[in-house]
């Protein structure tokens, strides 16, 4: 019982600040474009609004996937620590962390395919090639991580650089952590690597179907996934933390980042992103690899 | 090798057409329409060589239309109307897409608004309008004063709603 | 055209929570900015009809109320609210960006208090709104009397929409 | 028109691939005004494209043959929105010609400044709308909130933001108000200052240049014989301006200077407006300079009775996307016998849709237009 709630808890705890994410966001975005911005709790506002209102499914597999990338996304969380704290007590694997992460793209591209659109189609396939696209950067630079520590376990990753700042892996492995930033914000699909958003181009891919209820649980999705994936980076190159506030200080930090890069880039083309990221980040975490090698 | 206006009028008087002198650097062509195509072909052979558009003018009083070719010299720096007169009745002139490939859209065009027929030119879909079964809208005879209060119930003062 | 402005940095209607969205079906609130001819209200009517409830209409300009500057227009509406329901309107030609913002807060007021429920009518008066819809998007003879002279040939409706 | 011979479209017919239609616009995001075209897509590449007009088609040309001289000058800037002077100076300017009139020299002047400040405003929507067709939306807001300060400034000489109706046939409509020309080059200086920032953020930006490089090639042959004007001839390598070879207004009296580049791309055609707009700075600071004292209108007596002999005339103007046209035929009358227009983007919009599409994938389609220029109520009117 006690478990269950912890899980529940987590998953709320996870909304709540992937939300609060987005609307600061949104307010240093606009701050960066010379504009006032809107409220910093417009998201919950919006989310609140979209589960209010009518909405229209297309079949149950439509239902099923949405369902599935919130789920997915939410598993991962359960295995992520933050500060210390593991919603499900058993591995902190990285790997398995991995794969989970795959499930809610694969939720989306159920839910998408089903709605039949093909803006949205061509979205989606645009975002597993972009999957493909960072996965591989991002696996090369946990795999430099794993060799140095010996140990596959997210928690034990973090806990070895505690102590000083200088024990961090992102002053000790720069190139690793910048090869990883790259990948997050493909990963995040912030811009240059939003080629799945694209409204220019294919009028929000694979949201261009959803309304209501569903654009809402897209957004949960999205919100989850800045959570979780910052929750990574943080515990892979910034050492973890001590309590839950400075573990989501940290976090916001890497968003912060990954905000400035949105607002001043344009977008790739789906094939230039993955020719980028297969070039300029796999260059630099193989390099760290061999540093850390030899 | 750029000609003065006065050049290019005499050059056209020669060749035997009416040309009517019209501003510093305008000069308007009567031609006649089975002539329209090798008139064209040797005006752009001397350097006039950017159609600007092609539009039509209905002169209901005489019973023709008038459709006339905007043509200007990057050498020169003239500008000539090329005008052909057609029968209101029998409205049909020779395509010029051959020419210039901008001409399909300015055909199809007047095509639309002036039921003129371009001979040749085997796309005259409607661009603009989507089920028109009026006659074509920009001819004299359309009323489209009285076409709007009819069909979208439009009030002259702007009515009080 | 004044809505760019009043969604950039001068005015910014985002921190009013008002951002313009993708498609119909993640939209709230359907802004006819300006004159609809005949083309573009089929496209507004399948818009309206492909948003989720609730939904709200805000009309832009007098084009839209009345037919404004065009409203001896062939191809032009003259009112808006004859064909979908209108919550709000904004007059002018251009309505300024203080107008929009001023319409959008109004609109959320007016949604608050319940005023705002325009597309109730919709399904309500649906025959109404079909019949109008139909008179003009459906006509089949013409509506001055006159049929035309030559035929427009290669007359073929883009049917697969 | 003929299917353009590709061989994705024979590979597709072998295997059975099914080309479905993407409808670009009216109401996708990537469309810039109320246009569109139909796309046949396989996969992410288009096949073959339908330009889908007409939804801007208001009947101008009708429309004038039934107000009075004067009166269309309110209909005529809302023939293009985002540059709207050039519309109402064409206009005059064929009315004037036909009259056999000459307007007083400081009415060419302030003309010629309006003019100029309009091809800023337009200016700076396009680069913006550029921007923002590749998703980098920064640049566009604050371009956009720039380009008020030159709507203010048309705000308090003419009174209205977008449509001045300015320009009337024998001059423009007032003078100079007190202290507009001080704060007029307050926001040249503030513009100057902010093409820095614009340069940093969109054209010194490497993904910008990697996806407009090479798109939509145009040849400077190509872009004569197809009657491509304004900025996109130019940016082919051609140096032809209306500004200088049929200039009107005050531009006889100014060094205007023709800035072309050989690139005839996507992104040349980007850099070109760029350069363009700073030439557009250094144009109107010299007309402000230069402007004599005098009167801003002829006496043509009662405007509203205004009688235009019978006769004939072409006006052009170099807006900010090429030679506007106006082609205005006179019976004598109170009112136009018949106005024909000439919008720019027609050659573009439409045959170059037809010429440049199949073969480009989707990702492409809203950046090319915006590099293009286009805009669309000039192509429908």
């Amino acid at each position: 019982m006690m478990a269950v709630l912890r899980v529940f808890l987590f998953g709320i705890f996870a909304i709540f600040i992937g939300l609060l994410f987005m609307g600061i966001g949104r307010k240093v975005i606009a701050r960066i474009q010379l504009r006032y911005g809107p409220p910093f709790y417009q998201a919950f506002l919006d989310v609140g609004k979209l589960f209010a209102r009518k909405s229209i499914t297309h079949n149950f597999v439509m239902d099923l996937g949405m369902v599935m990338a919130l789920g997915g996304l939410l598993a991962t969380m359960l295995f992520v620590p933050i500060a210390g704290h593991v919603a499900v007590k058993t591995s902190t694997n990285l790997i398995v962390i991995m794969y989970l992460m795959a499930i809610g793209y694969l939720g989306m591209a159920m839910a998408v395919a089903a709605s039949g659109n093909p803006n949205a189609t061509i979205g989606v396939s645009r975002a597993l090639t972009m999957m493909l696209g960072y996965e591989v950067p991002f696996f090369t630079v946990i795999l430099g991580l794993i060799i140095v520590n010996g140990t596959s376990s997210l928690e034990l990753i973090s806990q070895s650089q505690a102590g000083s700042i200088l024990n961090w892996n992102m002053i000790k492995f720069p190139l690793a952590f910048i090869a990883a930033e790259i990948a997050l914000q493909a990963m995040m699909g912030e811009k240059p690597f939003d080629a799945m958003i694209a409204p220019a181009e294919i009028a929000s891919g694979p949201m261009v179907e959803l309304s209501g209820k569903y654009l809402g649980l897209a957004f949960l999705t999205h919100a989850v996934s800045i959570f979780v994936e910052t929750a990574i980076i943080v515990n892979l190159f910034m050492g973890g933390a001590s309590n839950i506030f400075t573990f989501v200080l940290k976090q916001f930090e890497i968003y912060l980042i990954t905000i400035f890069i949105e607002a001043v880039f344009p977008r790739f083309k789906i094939e230039q992103a993955v020719k980028f990221l297969w070039t300029v980040p796999i260059g630099i975490a193989v390099l760290q690899l061999l540093l850390i090698l030899l | 090798m750029k000609m003065q206006k006065s050049d290019i009028v005499k050059l056209l008087l020669d060749r035997g057409y009416s040309v009517f002198d019209l501003y510093h650097n305008q000069i308007a062509l009567a031609v006649k329409k089975e002539n329209l195509l090798n008139d064209l072909i040797f005006l752009r052979s001397i350097g006039f060589e950017h159609l600007s558009f092609i539009t039509a003018v209905d002169f209901i009083d005489e019973g023709e239309f008038e459709v006339v070719y905007h043509i200007w010299s990057y050498t020169h720096k003239v500008h000539i109307l090329v005008k052909v007169r057609v029968d209101r009745n029998n409205p049909v002139v020779p395509t010029i897409i051959n020419l210039w490939e901008q001409a399909q859209f300015y055909e199809q065009e007047v095509h639309e608004f002036f039921g003129i027929k371009f001979e040749g030119n085997n796309d005259l879909s409607p661009l603009f309008l989507e089920n028109w079964v009026d006659i074509p809208p920009l001819r004299k005879d359309f009323d489209t004063r009285e076409f709007s209060i009819r069909l979208y119930d439009a009030e002259v003062d702007g009515g009080d709603r | 055209m004044e809505l760019p402005p009043a969604m950039t940095s001068r005015w910014d209607v985002e921190r009013f929570g008002v951002g313009p969205m993708a498609t119909p079906r993640q939209a709230d609130v359907l802004l006819v900015t300006g004159y609809v001819s005949l083309k573009t209200l089929k496209r507004i009517i399948r818009t309206y009809e492909q948003m989720p409830e609730p939904k709200w209409v805000l009309a832009f300009g007098s084009c839209t109320v009345n037919g404004g500057i065009y409203w001896d227009s062939y191809n032009t509406i003259t009112n808006l609210a004859e064909y979908i329901p209108v919550d709000i309107t904004v007059s002018g030609c251009m309505p300024r960006p203080e107008a929009v913002i001023d319409a959008l807060q109004t609109l959320m007021k007016m949604i608050q208090s319940g005023e705002a429920g325009a597309y109730k009518k919709y399904k309500e008066n649906y025959e109404y709104y079909k019949a109008n819809q139909d008179r003009v998007l459906k006509k089949t003879v013409p509506v001055l009397g006159q049929t035309p002279k030559n035929d427009l040939e290669g007359k073929d409706e883009d049917a697969k929409e | 028109m003929d299917a353009p011979s590709y061989t994705l479209s024979k590979i597709a017919e072998r295997d059975n691939l099914a080309v479905y239609e993407l409808f670009f616009g009216p109401n996708h995001p990537g469309m810039h005004g109320n246009f569109g075209y139909v796309l046949e897509m396989i996969g992410t590449e288009i096949v073959k494209v339908r330009p889908n007009a007409g939804h801007l088609h208001r009947g101008f040309e009708k429309l004038m043959e039934q107000k009075l001289w004067v009166q269309n000058i309110a209909l005529v800037p809302r023939i293009c929105v985002v540059d709207p002077d050039p519309n109402e100076v064409a206009y005059c300017t064929a009315i004037e010609k036909i009259m056999g009139v000459d307007i007083p020299d400081r009415a060419k002047f302030i003309r010629t400044i309006t003019l100029e400040m309009s091809r800023l405003t337009s200016f700076l929507m396009g680069m913006g709308a550029l921007g923002a067709a590749l998703g980098l939306y920064t640049p566009m807001y604050i371009m956009m909130a720039d380009r008020d300060l030159i709507l203010d400034l048309f705000e308090w000489l003419t009174g209205a933001r977008i449509y001045h109706i300015f320009n009337i046939p024998g001059g423009v409509r007032n003078d100079l108000p007190e202290g507009w020309v001080e704060r007029l080059n307050e926001v040249l200086d503030h513009l100057e200052k902010r093409l820095i920032e614009y340069d940093k953020l969109v054209f010194e930006n490497p993904i910008i240049h990697k996806r407009l490089k090479g798109l939509g090639y145009i040849s400077k042959e190509e872009a004569i014989r197809t009657g491509i004007t304004g900025p996109n001839l130019r940016a082919s390598g051609a140096a032809y301006d209306v500004r200088v070879d049929d200039p009107y207004a005050a531009y006889p009296y100014l060094d205007v200077k023709v800035i072309t580049q050989d690139g005839g791309d996507a992104l040349t055609r980007a850099v070109q407006v760029r350069l363009e707009f700073e030439e557009t700075i250094k144009l109107i600071r010299q007309a402000l300079k230069e402007m004599p004292d005098g009167d801003v209108r002829l006496n043509l007596g009662n405007l509203s009775m205004l009688k235009v002999p019978k006769g004939e005339a072409y006006a052009k103007v170099e807006s900010s996307k090429g030679e506007f046209g106006y082609y205005v035929v006179s019976d004598g009358g109170l009112k136009p016998y018949r106005v024909g227009v000439r919008g720019p983007s027609l050659p573009a919009g439409l045959l170059y849709a037809q010429k440049h599409l199949p073969k480009m994938k989707i990702d492409d389609v809203a950046a090319w237009m915006a590099s293009l220029a286009i805009c669309p109520p000039d192509i429908d009117k």
